[in-house]
């Protein structure tokens, strides 16, 4: 089987790859590139672990062909913190022990930013309702959408 | 003697009695004597069991004490989620 | 290990601290069970039966083995039989022998270069399938032409004449019955029907196994007992347990499922039969078919109450179904039915029927929602009945200390009492509520384990602390187990660090289970932190030449233990560790025990929904949960655990349920049509903690875990019931379940 | 299986019509790749659109807009001009899965998909949307209503595929509203569902309605006896139930693990009465 030449950008590097026509993004990603960050929960994008920024658009990674990224940017959880400092996101959930298992953080972590750089004051329904295609089964999301609203009102402090 | 409550499906190893008096004086003499005097509850203490002895339930617990005036009960063996 | 008895000022346990692999995971550094992975690994595939039960009367593996890149295929003839029949029936779940028993049973496996290689694999495996008849519902598998789900699995003590599929008979109670209804003013009886759930946990079963030809094993998982998973495996592949190493990986999640083997037995022994490294990972849809969901239940209830709301007798018939193998469930259900309650009179029968479904696993308090949901129904519509506040009646009949249990032993101090003050005084009681809104209550219980543990603390060169414990973190326990040895040691939380040892590491320690690592690695932390406490007593005695009871520890120091002991400055952990090579070598602290004393668990929840009359839709409003801890160790984590559980409880009320076809296959293995709540289905989660120390461990610590999933069931359907004036007696309360309970 | 990302639309058509095989066009994928995952489709040839200039842009065209076959349901959501023109139909689109989803999901693969409960297409449908396909042969406008004939299955020709959708202009006072139920509040398949589009007069009666069902028949219905319920009325309570009922009447749903046939046909009207009522206050027809 004839592989698939693919240029990207991931997290601000240049990235090369072969993959197979049918591969998913997230299985090049976890399994060739080693970015294990982005998890796989349902691979039918029904549970948002693998979520991923696609030219900035947030998207279930295992919803995207490999093949499809080349010479586009995607960005993943491993990409949020700038070198040793956390996102203010990042920090919050931290703060808000809005984690239990973590599985989900990725993934809540990379559609939260995508939210904030869309709508820097989301409502609580906001969060709700953005965020509902991830899935989290530790939390209740109580936690979760208290560290998205915090980080929120802290990144409009700047 | 120490009374033994066991719980209503043992009873027919038991002749019908929910409380029966054993000698014993800790929990390991109490599942010898119970699988010596009712034969037919050794296949479920196999099985495993557990006792509470005074409130405090206890899974495996051989030489935890027990007096003659302690509430003793048979308990199948817990598990959890 | 006793509440000690005088009155602690923690310093550290109660605050809310940073849990320690918390940058790990929000930087996605975190290692699951799938993020392992080993040069030379192949990747593995499961075939799964098509059919809900079938003889298998031959498997052509050959042109499969064929296939370019195929390096093992295995199937039950690869494992060796397990030395007792519960072992043998987990590794028949994970590969069927002579029969499937549900869709989605493995018959067989490959290991190849590729997933796509692997996947190819499957498809030239020929199975030879006899197709059975089979069943899936409790009414069903007990009608006498029902199909035998398994031969001579029949309860020994059930009556003469009872259907094959009945592997387990339970009674539990005391007290005159018939006297007690005789007492009542009204009795009613009510039926109650739950769907079997899934824990759900986002995290699919996922391992990488690597098999030596010495018989050397290392295998890596997500689990939620490791050395569990070391014990059946070596059972199923002949290893000794020595030569088989188990490292847990980060869990995303269990709640009970991950309490056994599912997929690990076959990575293994794919890895023994290629030479490789071999990584397994089940797709959501094989969660869904294969690992374990929960009983689904029929119960019947029979309750007598006075005019003035005291329960006078109480019945249940519980039947649990918990897949085709037998399921000791029903025990728990049947003991914890009528827990909350003082009674004179009770009993609780069970029995277990066997069906074409996927082995039950653990899930979150196992069995108790299905039977504690169908009481507090029943005593909630009683309420209705006699126009009696639902509260009050409960409190009227609450069990507290010295109350004789439903299940035999008498209660000592526990918080079901104040957990209910607690609701009666919080101001969601009292709130206004509109048309189509409704308020529901319920109580929830859960007995709590201890269990066998084994921990060990390090003093380090420059006075930190490395504790090693073998129980996965399913939730912040090594947050929690951090805190519990700083607050013994009297040094900073930032001080010491945990790590979940494998099982070659440290002792045997049983499964993250019962909510009991809390409790019993930390009542192991506390007694091995007082093991290196004496330890470090007894250096600095030597150092200033005093007898070792003249030396007490205070504040992470050692000290004179009075003006006669000597005048000496006091020694820091830090000094006293930094010289310890010269006063007699490392010092360390351990603790091994099997514990006990767990103490028992009651959480009250309170509800406000509203239902759409025209359409059945039910919006959660309010939501509020009460739970007694004990002693909250982390009050974040403990939160965390009481709207996480309340959350899966209100999946399970509202719209959660395995749903069988009739040729016996699961019509949605997914997460798409398996609904479990998303974030804009709730509102905010109140938590009030209460602490009613626990007698039974030394900071008075009670496990969380567990009580938070049993209430939900009932309260939502309490609340329904009183938003649309009609009761549904079955879950979940489904849309158009409601809207034909809306049409009566 | 192969790739390809054709850089024209010529090219698409001319790989799709050479495929002796499966020949599947990607656009969002999300149904497709879905649908490779479980294995139900095993496609020879994968032909990406989203390279073809042009289909990624939603233009603005004789008073209504084109929407590009490769644009996703975001894109739709944050244009404010289709926003105000038909709000029934970015409505429907924003409901299609989750935000992750909308990132992906195109109105022109939620048409093509041809699944009954597809939410865009009821709207598309109450809105007289005109599908534009490019195959072998050229271009062809095709009401959308066309396009699903059945569950799962579409009635283009091989090698064509929907390049556009035109939503039409509209005249004052008219507006759409798009309502599904699901048991969740997102994130479920429509148990059924209503697009509704008016048009009313100076006095707020009601002129011209298209009402569409979905979730309950092989393909979207089309409710005309439903939409003659309101003609010349301001919506009063009679006529709304008139309206439900009708809708009621037609759907002709299944049961299944989503839901029953009872429920669908009892719902679907209470769906198409509120949306009839949302789109007549968009409309100004309560002021």
């Amino acid at each position: 089987m004839s592989r698939i030449h693919v240029r990207t950008t991931i997290n601000g590097d240049a990235v090369e790859y072969l993959c197979e026509a049918g591969q998913s993004l997230l299985d090049v990603l976890r399994d060739d590139l080693g970015l294990t960050g982005t998890k796989e929960g349902c691979g039918t994008g029904d549970c948002g672990a693998c979520s991923v920024l696609l030219d900035g658009r947030l998207v279930c990674s295992c919803l995207v062909l490999a093949a499809e990224a080349d010479q586009r940017s995607v960005e993943t959880v491993e990409g949020l913190a700038d070198g040793d400092r956390l996102h203010p996101l990042q920090q919050k959930f931290l703060d808000h022990a809005a984690l239990q298992c973590g599985i989900c953080t990725p993934g809540f972590l990379v559609a939260a930013r995508a939210l904030l750089e869309k709508n820097p004051t989301p409502s609580e329904t906001d969060v709700r309702y953005w965020l509902a295609g991830n899935l989290c089964r530790c939390t209740g999301y109580d936690k979760i959408v208290a560290a998205v609203m915090d980080a929120a009102a802290q990144m409009r402090k700047g | 003697m120490v009374q033994v409550r066991l719980w209503g499906s043992l009873r027919e190893a038991t002749g019908g009695r929910d409380v029966v008096e054993v000698n014993a004086s800790d929990f390991k003499g109490v599942l010898r004597e119970l699988e010596a005097n009712y034969p037919g509850l050794k296949d479920r203490i196999e099985r495993g069991v557990s006792l509470a002895i005074d409130g405090v339930i206890y899974r495996e617990a051989w030489f935890q004490p027990v007096r003659p005036d302690s509430e003793v009960v048979l308990m199948p063996l817990m598990v959890g989620g | 290990m006793a509440l000690d008895d005088r009155k602690r000022a923690f310093k550290v346990v109660g605050t809310r601290v940073p849990r320690p692999d918390g940058i790990d995971k929000v930087t996605g550094r975190a290692l699951y069970g799938a993020d392992m992975s080993a040069p030379g690994m192949l990747h593995g595939a499961i075939l799964r039966s098509p059919h809900a039960h079938a003889r298998i009367r031959a498997i052509d593996t050959s042109r499969a083995e064929a296939l370019p890149g195929v390096k093992a295929v295995v199937t039950s003839a690869d494992f060796c039989r397990a030395k007792h029949s519960f072992n043998q029936d987990a590794l028949d779940h994970c590969m069927a022998r002579e029969k499937a028993l549900y869709d989605g049973h493995a018959v067989a496996a490959v290991a190849a270069t590729s997933k796509s290689a692997a996947r190819a694999a499957l498809e030239l495996i020929a199975v030879e399938y006899e197709v059975l008849p089979h069943v899936t519902e409790i009414e069903d598998a007990l009608k006498p032409d029902a199909p035998v789900v398994q031969e001579d699995r029949r309860a020994r003590n059930a009556p003469e004449g009872t259907h094959p599929n009945v592997t387990h008979v339970v009674s539990f109670g005391h007290g005159d019955l018939e006297a007690g209804f005789a007492r009542a003013d009204r009795v009613i009886e009510r039926s109650f029907r739950t769907a079997a759930t899934h824990q759900g946990y986002i995290e699919p079963h996922a391992c990488l196994a690597s098999v030596t030809p010495d018989g050397r094993g290392e295998l890596w998982c997500c689990t939620q007992g490791h050395y569990y998973v070391r014990e059946l495996c070596a059972d199923f592949l002949g290893m000794d347990t020595s030569q088989l190493r188990v490292t847990a990986s980060e869990i995303g999640g269990g709640f009970g499922g991950k309490t056994t083997v599912t997929i690990e037995p076959v990575a293994l022994a794919l890895s023994r039969k290629a030479g490789r490294p071999v990584k397994l990972v089940m797709s959501r849809d094989e969660v869904f078919r294969a690992s374990g969901p929960t009983v689904s239940s029929w119960s019947d209830i029979k309750i007598g109450m006075t005019r003035d709301g005291r329960i006078t007798a109480a019945q249940a018939m519980l039947r649990y179904q918990g897949g085709a193998f037998p399921c000791g469930t029903v025990e728990l259900g049947a003991m914890s039915a009528f827990a909350a309650y003082d009674l004179e009179a009770v009993r609780a029968d069970g029995i277990n029927v066997m069906t074409n479904r996927p082995r039950q696993a653990a899930y979150r308090a196992p069995g108790a929602p299905m039977a504690i949901y169908a009481v507090e129904s029943t005593v909630d519509e009683l309420c209705q009945e006699l126009g009696l506040d639902p509260l009050e009646v409960r409190l009227k009949n609450a069990a507290r200390k010295g109350t004789k249990s439903a299940y035999g032993p008498t209660f000592d101090d526990i918080g079901l009492v104040a957990t209910l003050e607690a609701a009666k005084a919080h101001p969601h009681y009292a709130a206004p509520l509109c048309p189509n809104q409704g308020r529901g209550l319920s109580c929830g219980f859960w007995f709590n384990f201890g269990g066998n543990t084994c921990v060990t603390l390090n003093l380090d060169a420059d006075g930190t602390v490395g504790v090693t414990e073998g129980n996965p973190d399913i939730g912040g326990s090594r947050a929690s187990i951090s805190m519990m040895a700083a607050e013994e040691l009297g040094i900073p939380y930032d001080k010491v660090r945990t790590i979940v040892a494998d099982t070659a590491s440290l002792g045997f320690n049983d499964v993250t289970d019962g909510s009991r690592v809390t409790f019993a690695v930390g009542l192991a932390t506390i007694e091995a932190a007082r093991d290196m406490i004496r330890k470090m007593c007894a250096r600095v005695a030597k150092i200033w030449d005093i007898d070792e009871e003249a030396v007490i520890w205070e504040d992470g120091c050692a000290r004179p233990a009075g003006p006669n002991a000597g005048d000496f400055e006091p020694m820091s952990i830090a000094e006293i560790a930094a010289i310890a090579n010269k006063t007699g070598g490392p010092i360390a602290g351990h603790h091994e025990v099997n514990a006990d004393g767990a103490g028992v668990s009651f959480g009250v929840h309170l509800v406000d929904v509203e239902v759409d009359p025209e359409t059945g839709h039910t919006k959660i409003l309010r939501y509020t949960v009460f739970q007694d801890a004990g002693k909250a160790v982390h009050p974040d984590y403990v939160e965390g655990q009481m709207q996480g559980g309340a959350v899966q409880g209100i999946g399970w009320a509202l719209n959660e349920e395995y749903i069988y076809g009739e040729d016996g296959r699961l019509q949605n293995p997914g997460f798409l049509d398996y609904r479990i709540p998303v974030a804009s289905d709730l509102p905010k989660i109140d938590t009030v903690i209460l602490e009613i120390p626990n007698p039974g461990h030394p900071y008075g610590v009670r496990g969380v875990g567990e009580t938070s999933i049993v209430p939900p069931l009932a309260a939502l359907s309490n609340a329904v019931a009183r938003a649309i004036g009609a009761r549904l007696h079955e879950l979940p309360m489904s849309p158009p379940r409601i809207l034909q309970a809306l049409k009566g | 299986m192969q790739f390809a990302a054709p850089r024209s639309a010529s090219e698409a058509a001319a790989l799709l019509q050479a495929e002796p095989g499966d020949a599947r066009v990607l656009a969002g994928g999300s149904d497709l790749l879905v649908q490779m995952k479980s294995g139900a489709l095993r496609p020879d040839l994968l032909v990406d659109i989203k390279r073809i200039p042009g289909l990624d842009a939603i233009t603005a065209e004789d008073g209504g807009f084109r929407l590009g076959a490769a644009v996703p349901g975001a894109r739709l959501g944050e244009h404010a001009g289709v926003r105000a023109l038909w709000p029934g139909v970015v409505e429907a689109v924003e409901l299609i899965g989750s935000t992750q989803v909308q990132g992906r999901a195109t109105v022109a693969g939620n048409l093509c998909n041809a699944s009954p409960a597809a939410d865009a297409v009821p709207a598309l449908v109450a809105a007289d949307a005109v599908a534009r396909v490019f195959g072998p042969r050229g271009e062809r406008d095709c009401p959308v209503s066309d396009i699903p004939v059945g569950p799962g299955r579409n009635s283009l020709a091989k090698g064509e595929f929907v390049a556009s959708i035109l939503l039409p202009a509209r005249p004052k006072r008219a507006a759409d509203a798009y309502l599904r139920f699901i048991p969740r509040t997102e994130m479920d398949i429509a148990v059924a569902s209503a697009g509704v589009s008016l048009v009313l007069d100076e006095d707020g009666r009601c002129t011209r309605a298209r009402i569409a069902l979905g979730a309950v028949g092989p393909k979207v219905l089309l409710a005309e006896e439903a939409a003659h319920c309101l003609i010349g009325t301001k919506l009063e309570d009679a006529a709304l139930a008139a309206m439900a009922e009708a809708c009621s009447a037609l759907a002709s749903p299944i049961d299944d693990k989503r839901g029953t046939v009872a429920f669908r046909k009892q719902v679907v009207g209470v769906l198409a009465k509120r949306a009839a009522k949302i789109a007549q206050d968009r409309a100004g027809g309560t002021k």
